[in-house]
């Protein structure tokens, strides 16, 4: 018996002129671990915040244990049980990680009265129950991506727990946190929930999903049992026309040149277990460097560092043998640093301004007055460079109007589309699908091969295994070079936890 | 917008306006305003008595910044010949516009300005008016607070020439006609509708001592009739009007004789009389323009040997004793 | 196809990002906004028909007043537009009114000196004068902004207040001019003043070059590479900065060419119809700026019409007053309810979009 | 030693129908609205103070100075909400409407455009400094205070404005938490009219005289924080309250002195903001 039902669901957003969904159906039984796959854009969030009580659908029908049901708000979605991981972070920041879970559903003391020790108490007993550790006191702005990602959790698990729907959960999560995620879901399952998972990683589905659904541009293409299907033959379902990529099968014989980002016993404080301690790390021309690390272990640091956003409290930074703050910022990113970073809504994008603007924004002094002003070649090179990464249907749109993994790709259009001597990419493919994933992993190394020096700083060991040439991970504020000898994974996840080889 | 632009270039010219036509501007609002109820009630006699006139009120409000542009839009409509109006600072403002419109004439009471051929001002001897509540004040005070200190306070909106010249020299004066011992407080409110503030600045006036207070404060008065109600002190008004507000707190109200003067003053126009456009008069007690109210419960219910003495300092004053005559400002 | 696509009464920039053409807003709203105000005057007037003729008509009626009107729209939209520049570059600054009022000041202070030794040049000079000191007033929040990250907002408004209550203290104090019982400076000689292009009419060349600024500022947002920085900036400063833009400058500059602006309306506002500074002539037009500048969408092209519609309403409600029985507060009520009506979307719009 | 006590009752004075808007401001604040329009709803308050006080009597006009006021603010923040109006010009809006529409009103009412006195209104005095209104009043800024304070309608308020898909993962409609904190922040501008209007027994047009500014000004001085919102109230007061108290030395201009507070509290923003700048380290 399927305790949520969603039948020819259509669903049209006016200010993209999206249809996002075009009767779509779609089942989960309970005790079952449902994934729903597809590019970007294909529409499995409005799914999701259909299903979650977020959105009305246009037309179609939801039905709860087989009864039409109409979410007004998440709150009656809630009160059957569902609850909902965003793709993005839903919290308000100013306040307490308990503050954020008992919302709107406050225990009280006095009559009117909030009780706060309550809530904390009560979130601590939810966050014992799944074996996370965060401070119920903690102000959310205080902590890491990965422990905000917990209070979500928390806050979709605190009422009901019939129905888990997770977007993208694991896009910001490091290996281990992402391991403990699936222990939970699948105890979830067990113990009889019903779990739609949304993501991109062929990998992790094929070993946690017990049913697979693949969304294409609004319709449901397939649904299918998953183990029907091996991790290579899914990532072709996903992305149509792409084939298996052997990830150890690249590396073109490049020569290695000067060194172009050297970082020179850099010490940054203040960071918790983020900071970082004594970083030595030299990216030449002609090579592609990563640094891997989980939550928590200072590779957003590493990234304020190497982009020049934060100066180090010790030690130098270098770009062309030139410390990093000497340079004329202007000069320094349209000619020399490409930079993809992790927060993409706050560093990459200016959400609020048209997609073409975002495109063109690094370059907007390399035209003339004159060219500018006449108009045209900027919007032909928006056009060109969101070609170039497959983003459609741009025209006089606002970025923030655009799924999620379409923003970007629109944030790699502008940083790799010129020829940059630098590329510091942090979590690139966070979001992407396979098929945008494989092409941006080429563009790096084509890029690697013309010259460039590639920084790669991830928290997805797949994609330094991939793309690196030589490796590093990154536990606690300290770097271990990974020899690719024998087991890379194991070499990694050594060094990942610190249990020293 | 775009075909309403049309439509002005195609305007007609400025008409020639009928000379028995009248605008009273009001710089303020009318009702709840005595000076300028006067203001309307005498202009609309005058025009009523004589046969063709046509009147029409215009109110400006309040802010004192926008009255510029009131009076061109009057003077622009082309409609009027003659603007009736009253307050200090008109003068200034009529003589600016004057030099564009050649065949409009202005009377204004309440204020001075002597010399442009447009322009007919008549101000009232307010250092009169301050003389006559300042002898009022002074004998309440010396009445009720004993042989202490003698105080008595002005507490002004804000200070402007006719508060300086008249007004405060002419209440002090007349404190100091009581008895020379008098000292004059004076506060500022800072603009003229702070009524909690004024209730502030008075009631710690009030407790420091001092009996009787004059406000020259607009609407902001009523807080320090407020305040000495409450503190069974008094206060007293200036240009009429001041009983209404309380029936106990005021004990006297000092008048001008605003409905007549400015019905004389247009009735004088209409027949024609353009002699006397240029000139600045001063009206008086003497006249009976300057007086005081006594037809109030208020001002009854105070010692019979006070009234008297304050009817004797009245009359001197409408016999020119003392002399506060002056003929230029 | 939406009414708006159709309506697109400009060229595809790189800046277009659809959403609602702020000409269309303006005029469905200004329908709406009459239908409310005769339903207003119904009420008000016991001769409604004469007083919505005045309210509406009779800014418009005669060159006279027409020409008026667009004088009266000319500092407004200069404010308008120093909001413009300062909202785009994210500093909600709302000092507007405490540097408009130090611009006439000050432009009333040094008029009559420049005039004795420059003559009738002196006016464009004493306009400089006012928007100096409109820049000296913004510049606590520009440097605070700068060098300390204070909030503009807070800074602007504090200032400015201060500002205001020191200028009130020097135009009825020190500055006063003795022989006259408003509360005013010395009238600026008539030669110093702005000169008058069509008498009676108020217009001078303060609305010419109000109107140029606005289509400079235009093309400044939407076609130069540093105004589409300043734009940017203002929608994400943290992005503006990884693009390499120069935001030290973008942190001060747009705060202090906004107390420029506001500087030099208020000494147009002194050496136009007024003559001079009087007490209390700023009047609001800081707050009726950024109405203006919000009515336009923060869109400098639409900021004439704006600051016409806000003339338009200040002028109609003193017509109405002089040639019907609408008192002033009437005059005011109607006002307000246009306004209120201008800041709703059209109904229109919404309507279309319901179905 | 007299002195310092007439300086603390004219704080007092100052403070009671301050810190109710100064708190209701802050409400709203925290919701992610500028309140612009307090200096409005204060006059609302007072005005329908004297206007249901005069024929009911000074509790039942209190009551009603806050219901009017309250509705008149939801009211405001329902038409922003459901016109799609920008809030700040719907704030303009309200700051022009509330002073003309209350003389309208008084002409029918009380056949006057100005002062209207009315007998019994004047609310009496306790202490030097303090009516009754006045103590009313710091009731309702310390129920607001202890809503915002302690109960979920002040998180609920700052989750609102600091993400509105915050409270949509709560399942609550950030549209009424924004709606209830102006109906709030309208009861906290009625009690500030309402104060003003009982100390002087009438109304005055006009009467706000700048507190819905200043009340503003103390909510951002004060980090739009309650604790900082309240000192900030307190400082302006006795500053306030020692200018108009300073008259009794010297005859100083009384403009000059109403310009210092603003001049020294922006002084301590901008300090303020460099010391925390260099805590931060940037
Ligand atoms: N709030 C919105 N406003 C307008 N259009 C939207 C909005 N949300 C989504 N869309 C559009 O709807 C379509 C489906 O988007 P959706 O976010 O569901 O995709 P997705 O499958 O989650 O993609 P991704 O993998 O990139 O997250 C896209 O074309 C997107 O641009
Ligand atoms: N935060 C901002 N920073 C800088 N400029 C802005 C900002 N908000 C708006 N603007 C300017 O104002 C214009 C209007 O903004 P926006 O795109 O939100 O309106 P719209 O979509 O055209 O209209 P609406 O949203 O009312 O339908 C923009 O084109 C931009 O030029
Ligand atoms: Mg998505
Ligand atoms: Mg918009």
């Amino acid at each position: 018996m399927n305790i949520v039902r969603l039948a020819s669901i259509r669903k049209y957003y006016r200010s993209s002129a999206a249809q996002a969904l075009d009767g779509v159906d779609f089942e989960l039984e309970s005790g079952e671990i449902h994934a729903v796959v597809g590019e970007n854009g294909a529409g499995k969030s409005t799914l999701a915040r259909i299903l979650c009580g977020f959105e009305r659908p246009d037309s179609g029908a939801v039905y709860v244990k087989g009864a039409p049901t109409s979410f007004s708000s998440h709150r009656d979605a809630e009160r059957v049980g569902i609850g909902f991981v965003p793709q993005y972070s839903m919290l308000a920041t100013g306040l307490t990680a308990a503050e954020n879970v008992a919302i709107g559903h406050e225990p009280r003391c006095f009559g009117p009265f909030t009780d706060r020790r309550r809530a904390s108490y009560e979130f601590s007993l939810l966050a014992d129950r799944y074996g996370f550790t965060v401070d119920p006191d903690a102000i959310v702005a205080s902590l890491s991506s990965a422990e905000r990602r917990e209070v979500e959790i928390l806050r979709a698990l605190a009422r009901g727990g019939s129905v888990l729907v997770l977007d993208e959960p694991t896009s910001i999560l490091g290996e281990k946190e992402a391991a403990s995620l699936f222990t939970l879901v699948r105890r979830l399952r067990d113990s009889g929930a019903g779990i739609v998972y949304i993501s991109h990683r062929a990998g992790e589905i094929v070993n946690l999903a017990d049913r697979v659904t693949v969304l294409r541009s609004g319709v449901v293409e397939r649904s299918f049992a998953a183990a029907d299907v091996d991790e290579c033959e899914l990532a072709g379902l996903i992305v149509s026309g792409t084939a298996c990529v052997d990830p150890n099968a690249r590396r073109a014989g490049v020569a290695l040149g000067e060194p172009v980002l050297t970082i020179r016993g850099v010490s940054l404080g203040g960071r918790g277990s983020g900071s970082l301690h004594r970083v030595d790390l030299t990216v030449r021309s002609g090579e592609i460097v990563s640094v891997v690390a989980l939550g928590g272990n200072g590779l957003e640091s590493l990234e304020d560092i190497a982009a020049g956003v934060v100066g180090p409290d010790e030690g130098d930074v270098l770009v062309k043998g030139r410390p990093l703050a000497k340079w004329p910022r202007r000069e320094l990113r349209s000619r020399v640093m490409a930079y993809l970073p992790t927060d993409r809504e706050n560093r990459g994008l200016s959400p609020k301004a048209s997609v073409a603007m975002n495109a063109v924004a690094g370059r907007l002094f390399d035209y003339s007055f004159a060219e500018f002003a006449a108009g045209s070649s900027p919007l032909t090179d928006a056009g060109r460079m969101l070609g170039e990464f497959g983003v459609a249907n741009w025209k006089g749109r606002r970025v923030d109007t655009l799924s999620g993994g379409n923003r970007q790709r629109v944030v790699a259009s502008r940083e790799l589309s010129g020829d940059a001597e630098l590329v510091v990419a942090a979590n690139p493919a966070q979001g992407l699908d396979r098929g945008s994933r494989s092409r941006l992993l080429s563009r790096l190394a084509a890029m690697r091969d013309s010259g460039s020096a590639v920084l790669l700083l991830s928290s997805d060991p797949d994609d330094a295994a991939e793309l690196a040439d030589r490796s590093f991970a990154l536990y606690r504020g300290r770097l271990t070079p990974i020899e690719r000898t024998g087991s890379f994974d194991a070499a990694f996840s050594e060094a990942l936890t610190g249990a020293k080889p | 917008a775009a075909g309403l632009m049309l439509g002005a270039s195609c305007a007609k010219p400025t008409k020639v306006a009928d000379p028995l036509s009248v605008a009273v501007f009001v710089p303020g609002i009318a009702s709840g305003s005595p000076i300028y109820e006067m203001l309307v009630t005498g202009a609309t006699r005058a025009v009523d008595e004589t046969p063709g006139a046509r009147l029409k009120v215009i109110e400006a409000g309040y802010d004192q910044s926008t009255w510029l542009d009131s009076l061109r839009d009057a003077a622009a409509s082309g409609e009027f010949s003659v603007i009736v109006s009253s307050n200090p600072s008109l003068p200034e403002l009529c003589a600016k516009l004057a030099p564009d419109y050649p065949g409009l004439r202005f009377i204004l009471a309440d204020a001075y300005l002597a010399g442009n051929p447009a322009i007919h001002t008549v101000l009232y001897n307010q250092k009169e008016q301050g003389y006559i509540v300042g002898v009022l004040a002074g004998l309440v005070s010396k009445d009720r607070a004993g042989p202490g200190a003698l105080r008595a306070a002005l507490i002004a909106a804000q200070r402007y020439p006719t508060l300086d010249r008249l007004i405060r020299p002419g209440f002090e004066a007349g404190l100091k006609a009581v008895d020379p011992a008098f000292e004059l407080e004076f506060r500022e409110i800072g603009n003229w509708y702070d009524s909690a503030k004024a209730a502030e600045l008075a009631g710690s006036l009030y407790g420091s001592g001092v009996e009787v207070i004059l406000p020259i404060a607009g609407s902001a008065g009523q807080g320090v009739v407020a305040a000495a109600r409450e503190r069974g002190k008094a206060a007293v008004w200036f240009d009429g009007g001041g009983y209404a507000l309380d029936p106990v707190a005021v004990v006297g109200c000092a008048t001008i004789a605003q409905d007549r003067l400015v019905y004389e003053r247009l009735k004088l126009a209409l027949s024609g009389d353009e002699s006397i456009y240029g000139r600045a008069d001063v009206v008086s007690a003497k006249g009976g323009y300057v007086g005081f109210d006594r037809d109030a419960d208020a001002f009854r219910a105070l010692p019979e040997a006070l009234r008297a003495a304050f009817d004797e300092a009245v009359r001197a004053l409408a016999e020119g004793r003392p002399d506060f005559s002056f003929d230029t400002f | 196809m939406s009414i708006a696509t159709r309506c697109r009464f400009r060229f595809d920039t790189i800046h277009d990002a659809g959403g609602t053409k702020t000409a269309m807003k303006l005029s469905a709203a200004l329908a709406s906004a009459a239908a409310l105000a005769a339903l207003a005057a119904a009420f008000l007037s016991s001769e409604p028909a004469s007083a919505l003729r005045a309210f509406f008509l009779a800014p418009f009626r005669t060159r006279t007043a027409f020409l008026s009107t667009l004088e009266l729209a000319a500092p407004l939209a200069v404010c308008a537009l120093g909001v413009i520049v300062t909202f785009r570059a994210g500093h909600y600054s709302l000092g507007g009114e405490g540097q408009a009022y130090a611009g006439a000041f000050a432009a009333a202070l040094a008029a009559p000196i420049l005039y004795e030794s420059l003559g009738p040049a002196s006016a464009p000079l004493a306009i400089l004068v006012g928007a100096l000191a409109g820049a000296i007033v913004s510049a606590p929040s520009a440097i605070g902004k700068r060098l300390a990250g204070a909030d503009v907002l807070l800074t602007s408004i504090l200032v400015s207040q201060g500002v205001i209550f020191a200028v009130d203290w020097a135009i009825g104090g020190p500055f006063r001019d003795q022989s006259s019982n408003l509360v005013a400076m010395r009238a600026i000689p008539r030669g110093a003043l702005l000169p008058r292009l069509a008498p009676p009419s108020t217009l001078t060349a303060a609305s010419i070059v109000a109107l140029a600024a606005c289509l400079i500022a235009a093309f400044y947002f939407e076609r130069t590479r540093s105004g589409t920085a300043h734009d940017l900036y203002g929608r994400n400063q943290r992005f503006a900065e990884l693009q390499g833009f120069d935001v030290a400058r973008l942190s001060w500059a747009p705060i202090v060419a906004a107390g420029v602006l506001h500087g030099a309306a208020g000494a147009m506002m002194a050496l136009g119809a007024r003559g001079t500074a009087i007490r209390g002539m700023s009047g609001g037009i800081g707050w009726s700026a950024i109405g203006a500048a919000l009515v336009a969408g923060s869109r400098p092209q639409a900021l004439p019409f704006a600051a016409l519609l806000f003339a338009w309403l200040d002028s109609g409600s003193r017509q109405a007053a002089i040639l019907s029985d609408l008192p002033p507060d009437a005059g005011q009520a109607i006002k307000a309810i246009v306004i209120l009506a201008v800041s709703a979307r059209p109904a229109i719009a919404a309507l279309r979009r319901r179905r | 030693m007299s002195a310092l006590v007439s300086l603390l009752a004219g704080s007092l004075a100052f403070m009671a129908p301050l810190a109710p808007a100064a708190v209701g401001g802050l409400v709203t604040e925290y919701v992610g609205a500028l309140n612009i329009a307090l200096e409005g709803f204060i006059l609302i308050g007072a005005f329908s103070y004297a206007a249901v006080g005069a024929v009911a009597g000074p509790v039942v006009g209190f009551g009603a100075a806050l219901a009017i006021t309250a509705v008149a603010a939801a009211g405001a923040d329902l038409f922003s909400r459901k016109a799609k109006a920008d809030p700040f010009v719907v704030g303009l809006g309200v700051n022009m409407l509330a002073p003309a529409a209350a003389s309208i009103v008084s002409q029918s009412l009380f056949a006057t455009k100005g002062v209207a006195a009315v007998a019994g209104l004047q609310s009496t005095l306790v202490l030097p400094g303090l009516r009754i209104s006045d103590i009313a009043a710091f009731a309702v800024a310390a129920a607001i205070i202890l809503a915002i304070a302690a109960t979920p309608f002040g998180t609920r308020s700052r989750a609102a404005g600091m993400s509105p898909d915050s409270l949509a993962m709560a399942g609550l409609d950030y549209g009424k938490a924004r709606g209830a904190a102006h109906l709030v922040s309208g009861l906290a501008c009625g009690a500030t009219g309402a104060a003003l209007a009982a100390s002087v027994g009438a109304w005055v047009p006009n009467m706000s005289a700048g507190r819905g500014w200043i009340a503003l000004v103390a909510v951002y001085l004060g980090g739009k924080r309650l604790g900082g919102t309240v000192a900030a109230v307190a400082l302006f007061s006795v500053m306030l309250s020692a200018a108009a108290s300073a008259q009794a030395v010297v005859e100083l201009p009384a403009e000059l002195l109403l310009s210092i507070p603003y001049f020294i509290a922006a002084l301590v923003v901008i300090v303020g903001a460099r010391r925390t700048a260099r805590r931060r380290g940037t």
